[in-house]
């Protein structure tokens, strides 16, 4: 080490350090400010969200319902749900790593509409907040379902309230949408053909088509219920011969797609990370491309699969059921593309890429136990029992949080400037992953066997079981917090990162970490398609 | 007027473009939740919205929906003349469409208050009948009614802020010939909203005339 | 690149035309056509709203990528509102 | 050890032998998979790891490769839907001469009325060896009838009758539970279903009751003052309802439906849309919404059935209602009630 003079080397100016100060965050318009404050909002999120499912978990080690009350585990239940899905898995890959990469893999400046794009957190934060709200002053009991009539006639919980802070979100997440749509067409560096494109963006913009024309029509079947509810003018109540299905028609509509909002990006962040750790192209571009898209477009004619014994039709159950099949193709093609770009690579095991190969694994499981549910005859049985708890437990927590993780430590040298420690992430990689099947396999045997979902007590033979699901969500628990303190540490004690540690073609890596400002110092120009890692042997990993 | 991400400023007005086009989809999409219900229980209760359709004051339907296009033309001048630079003609032109948009709404007021007075609108005090049709069902269209056009009347007051804003912009001499996005997208709204009432009137108004 | 600026007389053809089609509408539904009123009224609508699409929102000038956005949002919206009535009428016929 | 921690659900219903097969395939189909892409994950990953293979190779991709795998996954994937849609379609219609059981559920209990009268609260006994079809509605919001020993699901809407069938084929008593989140006791809203053998079923049957369904209907027939109407006789200002039950109805405009539990219900609880009268009567028959529970319009549909057996039921010299009751039944002078 030698002593040079710390005043001769002035330190470069970056997004993080141009300017100090509260309003210099909460008045930002970069992108990679906003993702940062997005972080933060939806880490706090997730682990409000997180003590709801530890509630849960401890409550149910045993079958008598001792621990809180029935109302009090209703009311768990639900905020568990609203909490992580509205407030966590929508936002987290697409508001904090896709606010943060998305402009600079186009190589733009920003987004389109930067403005709109704070406008988009600060809907977010007014959600969480109303959400929140509505917590502390008695929480709402309706599952995050809504179900009419009970959420119209029956309960006496804050669901006005509660509603009224999705409707937020919902916001939030449409202007996010807009923002990756417009930003993806119009603001791409001269030379980013469409087929040049890293699959990251492919996958974004199908969850951006979703964002926008899902978002608004759970809108819209929530402000009826939020109508019907207080002024008791609605179209659902059965007594005024409304019908109680439809409602499940509107709200299906986005929330079946809505599973992609929060796996389609996890899937563009997989395909980065396998193709940068394998240091090859990708096997098969065009297929994943596509793909992202056929599931955006077929993600929205399947919801029906949730209500096959809610009294739909024998026809149109047939036909959501047959749609559901469909939508499964994408999806394998996804997994076998990323497995076949591992032939012939060069694997080098850091922790993102033990995430990726978790989420491949995990989303492998939760996708084929989705045809159980899929198929009309095994669907009957295991609706609203554990197994559906545990199948989109995988999917979203094998699959999102996995990729979600992944990203952000692939990306964290991006971001800070710093490296996470190495040793530690591989742990909690690895704690995670053994958590959450321990915690999460035994719910499909008792769906199987019969133990239905949203139960406060249940009958004794389900218990074995049920402890060791219990037992897992205290690994799991510990693995989430690792990453939570080491991360931190690494702020200020982690290493220096290089520009480019993992030797990534990602345009997003062709700036220095931290970026500056305005992302690049130059327009970048893209002379060739992504992944080309043959032509560039140069780039080689640094960390 | 150029903004940090764009390169020039026909790249803005291109962007800014797809992106109301965009949040436009989010609107149809919205309203779509809406019409959908009303296809549902129109398909069940076909007598019972033939029936509520009667209720309707045909004369102030049409009349709105003339005035809609009306306020439709006068916005596509307002445009047109900014997009040549001529700001006082576009205030002249804003103005107008505005108090086509005032007046679409005070008939609508009007509307409401003589179903308010023929207890019509839903909820305890709702006592409109008729001879065979169930009175709930008949119900589920004037709510049906009042959610649709309430919904739209919502989008009508947004769209007067919004003309006023770009009406007082325009006012300052703030649109050019390069620059004038605000007054397109505007525009594009006011006539998105101008259609969703072209079907809410066939659809609420128009469903049966001719006989019982 | 320059924006296409409509012109004055074009805007008043489509006026014109909206108007009359307001009224035809309107006295159609007076004549009795059994279930093709409710054809025609939609037929007239839908004829309406392309017009004012075509030319006050000037996609008819737009490219072609605010075309692709417009009829991916109509066909979104036929999805939603065909799915959801599929249900209802085939509940009708028996299983 | 197995009672208290089973693993795979009881089998006590002909449906078990339907579903278990295809979730058995769909779980072998679901290890190959997951095994067989964890392994090759597994083996590339070690064999291809940096430090060994530090020089990867450009693959692109392959077209056959790609059709292979969308190809065969779209065949595996079809030949599910063809296999499922076949159990769902066996859960279609009750069989014709299954025994009748109707329930009605509310939170959160379930009551089940059999024809001969017993009524039961969260219990069902059902005979073995015997297609049973239970007909349930819900008083407030919606509830699931699961039964997993028997495979079967289904969720009992408020505004609606809707039936699901089985045919039990072992003696014992199975969970019922309510699968459909309705507040707070949710959980409790348990129950069981006792199989017994055909001459236990019988015993049980005689041992209780308080008259059967169709009488207890009768009586309120007459309390509603129905009878003054449907009546056989010439006088009768509504058609005679004998035989009703499952015919075909034709309204004036022309179109017909079948007289179901649904049909009953809903003429019951409000008036028909214009043209949509049984032809031949007028509109003077009053609305009963919110007069009528759903355990009593249960008991009265089962009356106006069991006048399908018997046309002769009802007793033409029955009193006609007295002043009182008519005072207390809008029946009299038909009127339009609203809430």
């Amino acid at each position: 080490m030698s002593a040079a003079p710390a005043a001769a080397v002035a330190p470069r100016e970056h997004y993080l350090n141009i300017d100090y100060g509260i309003r210099s965050w909460l008045l930002t318009t970069d992108h990679k400010r906003i993702a940062i404050l997005y972080m933060i909002s939806i880490t706090v999120m997730f682990f409000i969200g997180g003590i709801f499912a530890t509630l849960i978990r401890l409550e149910l080690m045993t079958p008598a319902g001792d621990l809180v009350t029935s109302d009090t585990y209703n009311k768990l239940f639900t905020m568990h749900g609203i909490v992580m899905v509205f407030f966590f898995l929508i936002p987290s890959v697409p508001a904090v790593i896709g606010n943060f990469v998305l402009p600079m893999m186009v190589g733009a400046r920003d987004m389109a509409f930067p403005k709109i794009n704070l406008l988009s957190w600060y809907m977010y934060v007014i959600g969480a907040v109303i959400t929140l709200y509505c917590i502390i002053i008695g929480g709402v009991d309706t599952g995050w379902t809504f179900y009419t009539p009970f959420s119209t006639t029956y309960s006496n919980t804050y669901v006005f309230g509660s509603i009224v802070g999705i409707l937020f979100a919902g916001f939030s997440s449409i202007f996010t949408g807009l923002n990756f749509i417009a930003t993806i067409h119009k603001l791409r560096a001269p030379g980013l053909t469409w087929r040049r494109m890293q699959l990251f963006l492919w996958s974004h913009y199908a969850t951006a088509v979703i964002m926008i024309l899902g978002t608004p029509v759970v809108a819209i079947s929530l402000i009826l219920v939020a109508v019907e509810r207080v002024w008791h003018v609605g179209i659902f109540n059965p007594a005024l011969g409304g019908d109680p299905v439809l409602f499940q028609h509107l709200f299906w509509f986005y929330s079946h797609p809505a599973v992609y909002i929060m796996v389609l990006p996890a899937m563009g962040v997989v395909s980065e990370l396998v193709t940068t750790f394998s240091r090859k192209r990708v096997f098969g571009y065009e297929f994943i491309a596509a793909a992202s898209i056929a599931i955006a477009v077929f993600g929205f004619l399947v919801w029906g699969h949730h209500m096959f014994v809610a009294g739909i039709s024998v026809y149109s159950a047939l036909l959501f059921s047959i749609m559901s099949y469909l939508v499964a193709i994408p999806s394998a093609i996804k997994v076998f593309n990323w497995t076949a770009t591992l032939y012939k690579g060069a694997i080098s095991y850091r922790t993102p890429m033990l995430y990726a190969f978790g989420f491949i694994g995990l989303f492998t499981i939760g996708g084929l136990t989705g045809l159980f549910l899929a198929a009309l005859g095994v669907d009957i049985h295991v609706t609203d029992t554990y197994f559906v708890v545990a199948h989109f437990h995988y999917i979203m927590v094998g699959g999102t949080v996995m990729a979600y993780l992944g990203a952000i430590h692939y990306w964290w040298p991006k971001m800070f400037g710093r490296m996470y420690p190495e040793g530690w992430a591989k742990i909690s990689a690895a704690t995670i992953f053994v958590g959450f099947n321990v915690t999460f396999f035994p719910q499909f045997l008792l769906g199987y066997v019969g133990m239905p979902r949203r139960y406060h007590a249940y009958a004794p033979e389900f218990q074995v079981l049920n402890v060791m699901s219990t037992a897992g969500a205290s690994i799991l628990a510990v693995g989430y917090l690792l990453p939570l303190i080491y991360l931190i540490w690494s702020l200020r004690y982690g290493e220096i990162a290089p520009a480019n540690p993992w030797g990534s073609t990602g345009l997003e890596w062709q700036t220095t970490s931290p970026p500056p400002t305005h992302n690049f110092e130059e327009t970048p120009v893209v002379s060739e398609e992504a992944y080309a890692y043959d032509k560039h042997p140069e780039m080689e990993f640094v960390a | 007027m150029l903004e940090t991400p764009y390169r020039d400023l026909d790249q803005q007005r291109e962007t800014a473009t797809l992106g109301m086009f965009v949040f436009l989809l989010t609107e149809l999409m919205m309203f779509g939740g809406l019409f959908c219900s009303y296809l549902v229980y129109r398909t069940l209760y076909f007598p019972a919205f033939q029936e509520g359709s009667r209720h309707m004051d045909l004369t102030i339907g049409a009349v709105n929906t003339a005035v809609l296009i009306c306020s439709s033309l006068t916005m596509a001048f307002g445009v047109q003349a900014a997009q040549k630079g001529l700001n006082r003609t576009t205030v002249s032109f804003l103005l107008v469409t505005m108090l086509f948009g005032i007046t679409f709404l005070v008939l609508k007021g009007v509307e409401y208050h003589a179903h308010w007075q023929a207890h019509e609108v839903p909820g305890a005090g709702f006592l409109a009948h008729a001879a065979g049709v169930d009175p709930n069902k008949l119900q589920l269209f004037f709510s049906l009614y009042f959610l649709m056009t309430g919904l739209h009347a919502l989008h009508m007051l947004i769209g007067l802020g919004l003309v006023t804003w770009i009406t007082i912009e325009a006012y300052k001499g703030r649109y050019t010939e390069a620059y004038h996005n605000p007054v397109e997208n505007v525009g594009l709204y006011w006539h998105f909203v101008d259609i969703v009432w072209i079907y809410l009137f066939p659809l609420l108004y128009l469903i049966s005339r001719t006989h019982l | 690149m320059a924006e296409h600026i409509v012109p004055s007389k074009t805007y008043f053809a489509i006026w014109a035309t909206l108007m009359a089609m307001t009224l035809i509408t309107t006295l159609v539904a007076f004549v009795d056509l059994g279930r093709f009123n409710t054809v025609v009224a939609l037929a007239i609508a839908t004829f309406k709203a392309s017009l004012v699409v075509l030319f006050f929102m000037g996609a008819k000038y737009q490219s072609k990528l605010t075309r692709v956005t417009i009829i991916c949002g109509i066909f979104f919206l036929g999805l939603l509102l065909a799915f959801s009535i599929v249900d209802y009428l085939t509940r009708l016929l028996p299983a | 050890m197995w009672t208290d921690f089973p693993l795979w659900p009881l089998r006590a219903s002909n449906f078990a032998d339907k579903v278990d097969p295809l979730y058995i395939f769909l779980v072998v189909l679901t290890v190959f998979f997951t095994v067989g892409i964890f392994l090759t994950i597994t083996v590339f990953a070690i064999k291809y790891r940096r430090s060994v293979h530090p020089n990867p190779e450009p693959i692109e991709g392959s077209l056959p490769v790609e059709l292979t795998w969308s190809i065969i996954p779209l065949g595996i994937a079809m030949f599910i839907f063809v296999w499922s849609a076949s159990v769902y379609y066996s859960y279609g219609a009750p069989p014709k001469d299954s025994l009748r059981v109707y329930g009605t559920a509310k939170q959160w209990m379930w009551k089940f009325q059999h024809p001969d009268g017993q009524r039961e609260i969260n219990e069902l006994h059902v005979p073995v060896g015997r297609d049973v079809s239970v007909t349930l509605i819900s008083q407030d919001v919606i509830h699931s009838f699961f039964v997993p020993a028997f495979r079967v699901k289904m969720d009992v809407l408020p505004n609606r009758y809707r039936t699901v069938w089985f045919r039990p084929t072992r003696t014992g008593s199975y969970h019922l539970f309510c699968a459909e989140y309705c507040g707070t006791s949710h959980s409790g809203m348990i129950g069981y279903v006792t199989v017994m053998e055909p001459g236990d079923y019988e015993a049980w049957l005689a041992s209780g009751g308080e008259g059967s369904l169709a009488s207890s209907g009768e009586k309120l027939f007459r309390h509603f003052g129905c009878i003054s109407c449907h009546r056989a006789d010439k006088g009768a200002r509504g058609p005679d309802l004998a035989g009703l039950y499952g015919r075909e109805i034709h309204f004036q405009d022309g179109t017909t439906t079948p007289a179901d539990e649904n049909y009953i219900r809903d003429r019951i609880l409000g008036p028909r849309q214009p043209g949509r009268l049984v032809a031949g009567w007028q509109q003077i028959m009053p609305v009963f919404r919110g007069q009528v529970n759903e355990e009593e319009m249960l008991e009265l549909i089962a009356y106006i059935k069991s006048l399908q057996q018997n046309p002769l039921n009802v007793n033409p010299n029955a009193p006609v209602p007295d002043e009182e009751q008519r005072k207390r039944n809008p029946m009299i002078e038909p009127q339009v009630v609203r809430p």
